[in-house]
């Protein structure tokens, strides 16, 4: 199934990318398995969303737990611990 | 209700202004934001942003008397002491306005979509401390008081 | 630190602006009371006002870090809606400025000499849960968080 | 010895003065000996201090207990809990 991933912040500049279409190989049904199908990307991937990095993710725009679902035409969004206020 | 996220300055008093003409309101509370000493650029994520402070209102609406309420949030390059945030709470009494001023600012700080990226020294760590100050109101706070 | 009794209104912009133009401040917490409904006459005790405000801003200011912090207390004949308070507060960071903002105000409500009366209703009667807001702050409060 | 006293608000009103010279009788020393000092005058001073109302005090613009010490000279003010803010 495809979706949107959208990155922000330092996750951004590290990816040099802020936005992209992916499809999703069957049974990656979770925001967690979808961190991990970009992880196995290696390099810049690799390293952005290795499991010690403290990633937050949205999907369709509400913040979510890693074990969120998600399911086609999602946008999918992954980021660093937000600083604003 | 007013939520804006804006590159643009803002007007303390006419914000203010806005929610207070109504002689059921008796406290305001507000908490404005600035940049300290570095210059920073804020980044954030355009469609989420508007509706994460919205649901922080509401969820604030829903445990405190709040009678109306503002919330500006800007973006893009900002010079020290230029406001960041402006968050103004009107209720019937102080202790309502106060503890949804500064529930707003807590959960703003932890799930609104917003990044600091300091000139010279990149972007902002997020604090330890913020998690905690937006976690102690769970369970939700007892024991608002009057006045 | 600046205390004003006075008849007159005040600007609230002109008055923030005062205290946080130093790029060391990064939250002002500020609060703004008026008149609810009834229009009202309120009296002080002129020589012990100012003293009094002077010395709740001053534990505040023990308590927690305050860079800057302006309190503006009206009496006389007031309006609904008329502003009675206001109470600023500049520090480097948000928990501070809440908790001096709402700290002075507690004190305010039982400690400043001010004595309202309502229009057609006589004197207002102090609230227990006003005595009960400015008694939590007793021992000093701890765990200020940053931000 | 010889005080001020000072009322306000409700207390100024049922006893229709502002302030006045009081000289003590010996023996006068707290907050609270010249309140029944006082209150031992009956008609409206005896209602108005009586001692089932919450009168507060204070001496010299500072707000005291009542078994705070007065002497020579001082400004001692009754008058109902505040109600400012």
């Amino acid at each position: 199934m495809k979706v949107t991933v959208r990155y922000f912040a330092s996750l951004r500049e590290s990816l040099g990318k802020e936005e992209e279409e992916l499809e999703l190989p069957p049974g990656t049904a979770t925001v967690s398995a979808v961190r991990a199908h970009l992880r196995a990307r290696g390099g810049a991937y690799g390293e952005a969303l290795a499991e010690k990095r403290l990633v937050r993710s949205a999907v369709n725009q509400d913040m979510v737990q890693a074990s969120a679902t998600v399911k086609a035409g999602d946008e999918i969004a992954f980021f660093p611990p937000v600083t604003g206020g | 209700m007013k939520i804006s996220v804006q590159q643009q300055a803002f007007d303390l008093t006419r914000e203010v202004e806005a929610i207070r003409k109504n002689d059921k309101v008796g406290a305001i509370a507000i908490f404005a934001g600035q940049v300290r000493e570095v210059a920073m650029t804020l980044e954030h994520y355009p469609q989420m942003t508007e509706k994460a402070i919205r649901g922080i209102v509401e969820e604030a609406s829903r445990r405190w008397q709040v009678m109306d309420c503002t919330v500006i949030h800007r973006h893009g390059e900002l010079q020290p002491t230029d406001p960041i945030v402006l968050v103004a709470v009107a209720s019937a009494h102080r202790g309502d306005a106060f503890a949804a001023c500064e529930f707003i600012m807590d959960y703003l700080k932890t799930q609104a979509p917003f990044w600091k990226k300091e000139a010279g020294r990149g972007w902002v760590e997020a604090k330890a401390s913020d998690d905690a100050a937006a976690e102690r109101w769970n369970p939700p706070a007892k024991g608002v008081k009057g006045g």
